[in-house]
């Protein structure tokens, strides 16, 4: 029951956050929404058991991707013949009506696509008998270190590429 | 044989190395002041070849062992993938050396350059060896990400960082996309490995079998982006034009190669077995893109006014042909790609070092800037010349015998109209490859300002270059066994 | 009620949402917001399939990578991002399009 | 005496060593030159003595013998790989070859002879040179057509002579018209000829071979009636096609348009090209391929293309004020003549008047060409052409007026002349024809009406020249007294001693006349005997045979009436026929005098006012009153003369609306043709179809650029059309 | 297998030899350039010579004793493969002699010399190494490889529209090519990749007759399909109307020697394909194609006359001239009959010869006249009177222009009796039509001989002087060829008959 609860209210903080990304007028907000889409997936994860998941989502995500989003909607908010005090003119850059729609056609086509993908497998029988939880925690821990330690190991190349990376981009030019 | 951590480490030297080579080179430029740069350069440079040279040297010892899984089945390591590294190895060395000449590369961000290149070539490598969507996920991303960044290395110029941009938001979506698709796979399959997949597809029904196919279709979306075939294409006349040039040289040759031969392994891995509806389904998708990546690349090309842009697109259409020899599935496809990707290597290599020399000199590289070139240079303008012939495909030269390599692997499998089409785009990319050929032998030149940066050693490197093109035209047997020697590793 | 179609259908739903809000937005930003709602979506279904349908850890590990890689994408994407504002002081997506035929 | 290939082929060899070196020494100039006009004369000369040796052969020797020297040799063949194919050459002496080797390589040595009289002063040495160069391989080329056993090297020599004729004609190359002459006499002969190589192909697709004697034994087993292609039996196919050679090169209506331009040539190519051989080796061809025109049932046709020649050319040789265009006008109409006889079935009478042709009027060519040469505009520096400037011209020129007085006779039918013999068996075997064949009675009365107009207009032509008073003093007083000369009159004079027609026949009259003398002994017709049309059964001794050194002429004896017997004629039908050679010999007396006669009232005696006729038939041009000032205004009256409806008529549609507008025309037709042909190249082909390819790649190349519209979004939007796109097609 | 002899590669070799040596040379000693490279080519000939004397003629089919075969790629199973027979020997032969003449005619070029007797040289090898190859896959390189030298001879050294003709050469041929390539391709994987499915000799003989090939769901015969494929490739360089219109433009715009070397050898290689490769492969198909063929060919003839008609530029009345002629080739090939295929390969040597001629002259004169108009855009005359000016200039021309409408004697004659013989047979209305193309012919090259030759002189024309002792040199093998092999064509013919006659022979099994 808990758990219905739980996957009511996270299902309907996923979906609000997320419809609410798509549809809000001012980037912050937009911004705030996603938050609260990502905890309402981070709900989901726990309702899934997925307890280890849970926790990165809530600590990468809310704690770094949105911030870092915050942080950047400031930094581009400086020009204010385009922008308001946040950076943000909120109803041309965040879409228009004609674009909504273009978007809305879109999603028509897209629902097609995916739901070519899912109709089949709403249709196979839903499993009954579901294992109970446990921590995921050791178990993704053992994995990382066995049977995923490449991935685990090379992505620190990645990190430390998109580390590089970003430094040079932002990096002011040198010499001026 | 499948290896566990640690002992598969002796397997996995080449990439270790140019981590290695990489986090080193991360040090040499962050411990080195501004002032002592020159210094630092050399070191950076030398160190990277070196990296790149020991990585070369270990991946030619592995070649043509026994094809082996390691680190637990994520890793496979097979003459195939060990000679698409040796490639891009190779490629990537152009690409540094090309990058050290060229003004395109501000001189404050040359050595993030080298990193850069170095960090994508690991993860084509990761790419071309995953033997999981993990890995091919890290891989690709681990491209992507530090992708973006090298478009957008021109600082200042808005056009790099537009083109940055681009790439990030359609990388984002694609690698989404891809994702999406991978996670039903993953729901029906109920593996990430894809030595299972064979296995898992041949217990499955056939209505089952046919929900894969979108979700395989939205995987597609992933490599298609990368070797930017159309219609996912369409991110890359911006990139690689706002991109500087050595980059665009790296972009066409790298990340394009490492994309087609994971490309081949997926599609071997999924379709490999069984002649199922699936396949057969898989395979006309896969022709009609072939089909329109040439078509398109070729026509495109066609109306461009910088031979960097037009190379672009041939890569484009190039990576149409080279799709020609993943779908026909099967080892004269894959041997086919590799030789292919051999010749491209080159030729694309000699390409871009020319147009990058006459865009350093003349400002920019429109086409009016190859006029009478060969009066100035006619060393430089014999190595266009047979470079742009060899890149239409005509013999003796080595992209003629890896067309004639995909035509054979196409005709093997009865696609008639397809190599009929993939023949006729050939004639089409002949007439803008041809372009630079007359503007360059038989218009007059401008100014007779020389080039000033085509020094001895450029000449020799050019020549160095140009010579397989010419050589593996006609001595193309040992190339090609090798090719056909490596295998791709399925079970 | 929990099952693998409701999970199923939140995660398309995040999906629709983050291309709508990828095609619909004109604030580079904002782009970058819908394509961290189409990761999630994926990461969502890796995660549901791991419970309902084959109890195969390997989802998780791919949704925790799917997690940190979009970390780092972001991290590089509104640097770019960034570097394209001090440049073009705008964030207008329609500003890019310097690059075309 | 033995015929091996060193007593045949001299004959054609010596001119070709000939033209062989002269080519080479002719250019030079000074003595070289002189060295080759010898060598030339001298390489005819003795090919008329081998040719001499083999007439005295076939015609004294064994009189009343069929000869016939047929020897072959491989040109090459194609066998080889399984398949089987060759072409053989040989030679093929018969009667008829003899007879016209002889006249080919007489008239031509007389012809050699005069011209370096002609060419003489009339170039510097070199060009000289060029003519014999020419002349020889003519020479050469027409001696081999005439030894060829088959049609192949008939068309080889055939088109050689063409080409020759094309030169010569062509010989003053610093003249516009000659140009244009040239081209137009190598065309029009060229129509003909394509034709002829069509029924050579078609012959030889059919039989094997085109060997004559395989054609005649093809011809007894039926294969050309037999065959069929494009719908009609293979005789009348090929019969026609190779008759069209005929009428290409013997000028005949409807391809006669060239000859009278070929007189552009020098004078004794002329009389040699285009009166005497050249011209005749078209009704040589069609006498050769008789049987297929027998079979084919195309004489009537022959025979009326010949009577339409015959009175044509007449008529329009009426109105002609140059003196050697009436000539070229009355070869083409004699030419008519043979081709009438051949019609007809007057086989031996029509090759009879192809030799006494040729020997007369390559005389009076050769006198045309002795008269031109003499007289000269002080002026212009050109030779004098044109009738109305001369008369009186016996008084200058003796000799050269008796040579062409014979001439005259003998071609206008006078009985004991040559022409007169062949002429009238010609016509007298078109009124026999007629009476089987009503439909015969047209080329017959054409016939008939074209001897009066000959009669005429060569009297005219020799009143007009050579009698009456100067017409132009000047030039009249500016001409040498003629001097009798080995290279100027011993030629004429030579010729015209064989314009007589006791040569041709036993009575001096001839075959009308000489049955009723002496019916049983046919002996003194010899052309009667000795040449016969090719018939049925009478080639199994023709064997073809390989060169070697033994004599394999083959003799056929026959009796003395086999002639008869061989028509198969009935006592009552010899007897018809014979009343109707007589009927025709009368009439065509009577029909020659009165020509003769009215050309003598009209401008010899005066009696009769030209411009009655005039007047009478033009009432738009006043009547010419005063002979005796009639020099200018008798010409222009005559050319107004020509106003006379019919003749205008003819010669409207034969120079002026046939030239212009079937020749000139096609011209023009073709013109327009390739100028479509050009505009479709350039604009359809080559810019539609081929530049067009380009430019749809341009085309698809802007849609693409279109879709590249930089902005990402739309990029987004592609991808999920695509994969919509996909899924569909899924 | 290999050969006994090498005599094949020195004559495939010795020009590359010369390319070698020509590079070796500075760039200023012109003349000795040009004299080595004038050595290089007499020592071809000689060698040619040789294989002249080698040459058994009663063997239908390949010359054992000179067939070379080394293995090339043995995991394709391509060999090194040469070999001549009766088709190839006379092509091989006009090939030395013609580039001897050109290697003479392009004494004057001033431009680029090293380079361009390098490129002449190059192409020379090439050219020999088409007619010399056995595996398809060496032929096929030789064919291509033949674009490049030629693509830069017409752009550098052609005429002021050069670019143009040599992009539109190298385009149109390189499209016929590739079909051919995937002809290629698809004939080695239906033999099943063994060791013969490269050799040409082994290909053919209609093992295909029955294979069929499924295109979108449509069962269709192997052969036709595959026949097509080949047959543009080859008509394209023929060329075949409708893929005719690049020859204009490259003839007109290329230098007297590239012309020559076009029209003469060239043009031959298309059909030589269709001896070699398209009718032994494919016998049925050829068969069932003959049709269409011959009316092609008809359309060749009568076609390319009228274009030659209207035509005020010399030298693009030869080349459509030769179009036309070249027509009379296609419909020998289409009778498929021993005269007809012989009087086809008989017509290759001689309108090589013949048009070699024409070029070479046309090159003569405008070498004086810098223009080749016989009649200007504006009406006014661009010749005249030349007979009067140019003597011996003039009787050469006479013969080239005589041979080249078969005029008996000389050279075309033969041929084109030969090819009426073998075509009438089979195609009795085509047969009547065609003889059109021989009036025709004539008309159009005595027009222009009367537009350029006959009159007065005029007055740009006086500063002309005849052909000096270099040119007549040069033209002298050719009028003897033109006249030697008029008068007596054997020796050309019993070269060819047995391989001709074996070919003809399998095509009648079909």
């Amino acid at each position: 029951m808990f758990l219905k609860i739980m996957f009511v209210l996270s299902a309907l903080l996923t979906l609000g956050g997320a419809f609410l990304t798509a549809s809000s007028k001012n980037l912050m907000h937009a911004c705030v929404y996603l938050l609260a889409c990502l905890f309402g997936v981070a709900g989901l994860y726990a309702t899934l058991g997925a307890d280890f998941l849970a926790a990165a989502q809530l600590v990468v995500y809310a704690g770094g991707v949105v911030i870092l989003m915050l942080f950047a909607i400031m930094l581009t908010g400086g020009v204010q013949e385009f922008v308001n005090k946040f950076g943000l003119d909120k109803t041309p850059s965040m879409g228009s009506g004609k674009t909504y729609t273009i978007a809305g056609l879109s999603m028509i086509v897209t629902a097609f696509i995916v739901m070519k993908i899912l109709a089949p497998v709403f249709k196979t029988p839903a499993q009954t008998d579901l294992p109970a939880f446990t921590s995921t925690v050791e178990k993704l821990g053992v994995l990382l270190v066995t049977d995923h330690v490449l991935a685990f190991e090379i992505s620190s190349i990645l990190l430390l590429g998109a580390l590089v990376g970003a430094a040079v981009i932002s990096r002011p030019r040198r010499g001026k | 044989m499948a290896l566990n951590y640690l002992a598969s480490i002796s397997h996995y030297v080449p990439e270790l190395i140019l981590c290695l080579t990489m986090a080193g080179l991360i040090l040499i430029e962050s411990a080195y002041d501004r002032g002592v740069k020159g210094s630092a350069k050399g070191m950076m440079y030398w160190g990277a070849y070196l990296g790149l040279l020991c990585s070369f040297v270990y991946l030619f010892k592995a070649l043509g062992t026994e094809p082996l899984q390691i680190f637990t089945r994520s890793i496979v390591i097979d003459s195939f993938g060990t000679l698409a590294k040796m490639i891009m190895v190779l490629g990537t060395a152009g690409a540094i050396f090309l990058g050290r000449q060229s003004l395109d590369i501000y001189e404050e961000v040359k050595s993030e350059f080298v990193i850069l290149t170095i960090g994508v070539l690991i993860g084509g490598m990761l790419l071309v060896s995953a033997n999981n969507m993990l890995l091919f996920y890290i891989g690709i991303e681990t491209l992507s990400i530090l992708s973006y960044v090298m478009a957008s290395l021109k600082k200042n110029d808005e056009r790099s960082s537009e083109a940055g941009l681009k790439y990030s938001l359609y990388g984002g979506v694609t690698a989404g996309l891809m994702l999406f698709g991978m996670s039903h796979i993953f729901g029906v399959l109920g593996t990430i490995q894809f030595t299972e997949i064979i296995p898992a597809m041949a217990a499955l029904t056939k209505a089952q079998a046919l929900v894969l196919m979108p979700a395989f279709l939205l995987f597609f979306v992933g490599i298609g982006y990368k070797i930017a075939c159309v219609p996912f294409h369409m991110w890359s006349p911006d990139v690689y034009e706002g991109s500087p040039l050595p980059v665009t040289n790296f972009f066409s040759i790298v990340p394009k190669i490492a994309g087609i031969v994971a490309f081949v392994r997926v599609t071997n891995t999924f379709f490999g077995g069984d002649a199922s509806i699936v396949r057969e389904t898989w395979v006309v998708l896969l022709m009609i893109a072939s089909a329109l990546t040439m078509t398109v690349g070729n026509v495109a090309a066609i109306g461009q006014r910088s031979v960097k842009r037009m190379l672009a697109y041939s890569s484009i259409s190039h990576a149409g042909v080279m799709m020609l020899g993943v779908l026909v599935i099967d080892d004269l496809g894959a041997r086919a790609i590799l030789f292919y990707a051999v010749t491209y290597l080159f030729m694309t290599l000699a390409a871009f070092f020319i147009t990058s020399f006459v865009q350093d000199h003349y400002g920019n590289d429109h086409f009016e800037r190859f006029n009478g070139l060969m009066k100035k240079h006619p060393l430089m303008s014999i190595v266009m010349v047979i470079v742009m012939f060899s890149l239409a495909g005509l013999p003796p030269l080595s992209g003629f015998v890896a067309k004639f390599n995909i035509l054979a692997a196409v005709v093997s499998k009865k696609y008639y109209v397809l190599a009929v089409i993939a023949a006729l785009n050939s004639v089409v990319s002949l007439y803008y490859y041809m372009k630079v050929v007359r503007l360059m032998v038989f218009k007059d030149a401008e100014s007779d300002e020389p080039v000033k940066g085509f020094i001895f050693s450029n000449q020799v490197v050019i020549t160095v270059i140009a010579l397989p093109v010419l050589l593996l035209g006609v001595f193309w047997e040992k190339l090609i066994v090798i090719a056909g020697g490596a295998k791709i590793f399925l079970q | 009620m929990i099952s693998l179609n409701g999970y199923l259908i939140i995660s398309f739903c995040l999906f629709l949402a983050g291309m709508t809000v990828m095609i619909a937005r004109k604030n580079i930003i904002a782009i970058l917001l819908g394509v961290e709602l189409i990761l999630n979506a994926a990461a969502l279904n890796f995660a549901a399939y791991t419970r309902f349908v084959n109890q195969n850890l390997d989802g998780h590990v791919m949704s925790l990578f799917i997690i940190v890689i979009a970390a780092a994408e972001a991290a590089v994407g509104l640097a770019i991002v960034i570097r394209f504002f001090q440049i073009k002081e705008t964030i207008h997506i329609d500003d890019a399009t310097e690059l075309q035929s | 005496m033995d015929y091996t290939i060193s007593s045949v082929a001299p004959i054609v060899l010596l001119p070709f060593f000939a033209f062989v070196i002269n080519a080479f020494l002719a250019r030079k100039g000074g003595k070289a030159t002189i060295a080759a006009v010898f060598l030339s004369c001298a390489a005819i000369a003795g090919s008329s003595v081998y040719a001499f040796r083999i007439f005295k052969d076939f015609v004294w020797g064994n009189y009343a013998t069929n000869y016939h020297i047929h020897k072959f040799f491989t040109w090459f063949d194609l066998n080889g790989g399984g398949q089987e194919f060759t072409v053989n050459m040989g030679i093929y002496i018969d009667n008829m070859a003899a007879v016209m080797l002889l006249m080919v390589t007489v008239v031509a040595t007389m012809i050699h002879i005069f011209s370096t009289y002609y060419m003489k002063d009339d170039m510097h040495y070199g060009r000289n040179g060029r003519f014999f160069v020419y002349m020889s391989l003519f020479t050469s080329a027409m001696l081999g057509l005439v030894l060829s056993d088959n049609l192949f090297s008939v068309f080889i020599f055939w088109e050689l002579m063409g080409f020759c004729s094309y030169s010569l004609i062509g010989f003053y190359y610093e003249k516009e018209k000659t140009g244009n002459a040239n081209v137009k006499a190598f065309m029009t002969t060229r129509v003909g000829d394509v034709f002829f190589l069509l029924g050579i192909v078609a012959i030889w697709t059919a039989i094997g071979s085109v060997g004559f004697v395989d054609i005649y034994n093809a011809v007894d087993s039926g294969l050309f009636t037999s065959t069929k292609v494009l719908g009609m039996p293979l005789a009348t196919f090929a019969g026609l096609c190779i008759f069209m050679g005929t009428i290409g090169k013997s000028a005949q209506f409807p391809l006669n348009v060239w000859l009278p331009d070929a007189m552009n040539g020098p004078t004794p190519c002329s009389a040699l090209i285009h009166a005497a051989t050249m011209v005749a080796a078209g009704v040589y061809l069609s006498l050769r391929i008789y049987p297929l025109l027998e079979v084919g049932e195309l004489t009537t046709f022959v025979a009326y293309i010949g009577g339409i020649t015959a009175f044509g050319a007449a008529t329009i040789a009426l109105v002609q004020t140059d003196f050697k265009a009436v000539l070229a006008f009355s070869t083409i109409s004699q030419l008519g003549y043979m081709v009438l006889g051949v019609g007809v079935g007057s086989y031996n009478a029509a090759f009879m008047h192809l030799i006494t042709h040729a020997i007369f009027k390559a005389c009076l060519f050769l006198s045309a060409g002795s008269v031109i040469h003499s007289l000269h505009d002080h002026h212009t520096h050109q030779h004098v052409q044109e009738m109305p400037r001369m008369g009186g011209l016996r008084h200058k020129m003796k000799y050269t007026w008796i040579a062409m007085w014979c001439c005259t006779l003998a071609i206008a039918g006078i009985p004991f002349f040559s022409g007169f013999v062949s002429k009238d068996r010609i016509l007298g075997d078109a009124l026999v024809a007629a009476t089987h064949n009503p439909v015969m009675a047209v080329p017959a009365a054409l016939g008939f009406l074209g001897a009066l107009l000959t009669a005429f207009y060569m009297c005219r032509m020799m009143f007009l020249a050579f009698h009456g008073e100067p017409r132009d003093k000047e030039v009249y007083d500016h001409t040498h007294e003629e001097k009798l000369s080995w290279n100027r009159n011993a030629p004429l004079l030579f010729l015209s001693i064989f314009t007589l027609g006791v040569w041709f026949s036993g009575s001096l009259t001839g075959q009308g006349l000489v049955k009723v003398a002496d019916y049983k002994n046919g002996k003194y017709e010899w052309f009667q005997t000795l040449i016969e049309a090719p018939k049925k059964g009478n080639f199994e001794n023709y064997k073809r045979e390989a060169f070697g050194n033994t004599d394999s002429r083959v003799k056929d004896s026959f009796e003395m009436t086999k002639y008869d017997k061989q028509h198969g004629l009935s006592e009552a039908e010899y007897h018809h026929v014979h009343k109707w050679h007589v009927i025709g010999a009368i009439a065509s007396i009577i029909i020659a005098f009165s020509g003769v006669f009215i050309a003598a009232m009209m401008y010899l005696w005066k009696k009769w006012d030209p411009g009655f006729w005039v007047k009478t038939f033009n009432r738009y041009y006043r009547t010419l009153q005063n002979k005796y000032y009639m020099d200018e205004l008798y010409i222009k009256g005559m050319i107004q003369g020509m106003l006379l409806p019919f003749n205008n008529l003819l010669a409207k549609l034969d120079m002026g609306i046939y030239d212009r507008f079937v020749v000139d025309g096609s011209a023009v037709a073709t013109k327009f043709v390739m100028k479509i042909a050009n505009w479709f190249d350039n604009l359809f082909v080559d810019t539609i179809m081929v530049d067009g390819t380009g430019a749809s790649v341009k085309f698809f190349n802007l849609v693409l650029r279109t879709f590249q519209s930089g902005k990402i979004q739309f990029y987004f939007i592609m991808i999920i059309l695509v994969l919509f796109g996909y899924i569909l097609a899924l | 297998m290999s050969g006994h002899s090498n005599l094949l590669s020195w004559i495939l070799w010795m020009p590359i030899i010369g390319v070698l040596g020509t590079l070796l040379i500075p760039r200023t000693k012109e003349t000795m350039i040009r004299v080595w490279s004038l050595l290089n080519t007499v020592i071809t000939m000689a060698l040619t010579a040789v294989l002249y004397m080698k040459f058994d003629q009663t063997l239908p089919g390949m010359q054992q004793a000179l067939t070379e075969k080394y293995a090339w790629i043995k995991q394709f199973n391509i060999f090194y493969h040469l070999a001549v027979d009766g088709i190839s020997l006379p092509m091989i032969l006009l090939t030395a002699l013609l580039f001897f003449i050109c290697i003479l005619s392009s004494w004057t070029v001033k431009k680029q010399v090293k380079a361009y007797f390098a490129l002449l040289l190059f192409l020379q090898s090439t050219v020999f190494g088409v007619f010399m190859a056995m595996d398809f896959f060496l032929f096929y390189v030789y064919w291509e490889v033949m674009l490049i030298p030629m693509f830069f001879l017409i752009g550098i050294w052609g005429g002021e529209n050069r670019e143009y003709a040599a992009v539109k050469f190298f385009l149109y041929t390189f499209f016929g090519s590739i079909l051919m390539l995937v002809g290629m391709v698809a004939l080695y994987f239906v033999t099943g990749q063994g060791v013969d499915s490269f050799n040409i000799l082994a290909l053919s003989g209609g093992k295909f007759t029955n294979t069929t090939v499924e295109i979108f769901g449509m069962v269709l015969p192997f052969a036709k399909i595959f026949f097509v494929a080949l047959f543009i490739g080859f008509a394209i360089k023929v060329p075949v109307f409708p893929f005719h219109t690049w020859l204009p433009h490259a003839h007109v715009q290329a230098p007297t020697a590239i012309s020559v070397i076009l029209a003469g050898v060239l043009l031959k290689m298309g059909t030589y394909g269709f001896l070699r490769i398209a009718f032994p492969i494919f016998p049925s198909a050829s068969v069932y194609f003959a049709d269409a063929i011959a009316w092609l060919g008809l359309i060749n003839v009568i076609y390319g006359a009228f274009c030659a008609m209207a035509q005020n530029d010399v030298k693009k009345l030869v080349a459509y001239s030769s179009v036309s002629h070249m027509g009379f080739v296609m419909l020998g090939l289409a009778a498929m009959t021993v005269q007809g295929m012989n009087g086809a390969v008989l017509q290759m040597f001689n309108h090589g010869t013949s048009t070699a001629m024409m070029f070479l002259l046309i090159g003569i004169l405008y070498e004086r006249s810098h223009h080749r108009w016989i009649v200007r855009p504006d009406g006014t005359k661009g010749f005249g009177g030349l007979y009067t000016q140019l003597p011996k200039y003039s009787i050469v021309f006479i013969i080239a222009m005589f041979a080249s409408m078969g005029l008996p004697g000389l050279s075309g004659f033969i041929s084109e009796a030969l090819i009426f013989l073998g075509i009438y047979s089979k195609f009795t209305t085509i047969t009547v039509l065609a003889v059109i193309g021989l009036l025709l012919g004539a008309a159009y090259l005595l027009w222009m001989f009367k537009r350029m030759f006959f009159g007065e002189v005029i007055e740009e024309c006086k500063s002309y002087t005849d052909m000096n002792a270099r040119e007549i040199f040069y033209m002298t093998p050719l009028c003897i060829a033109v006249i030697v092999f008029g008068v007596y064509p054997a020796p050309l013919l019993n070269m060819m008959k047995a391989s001709v006659g074996k070919l003809v022979s399998l095509l009648a099994t079909f």
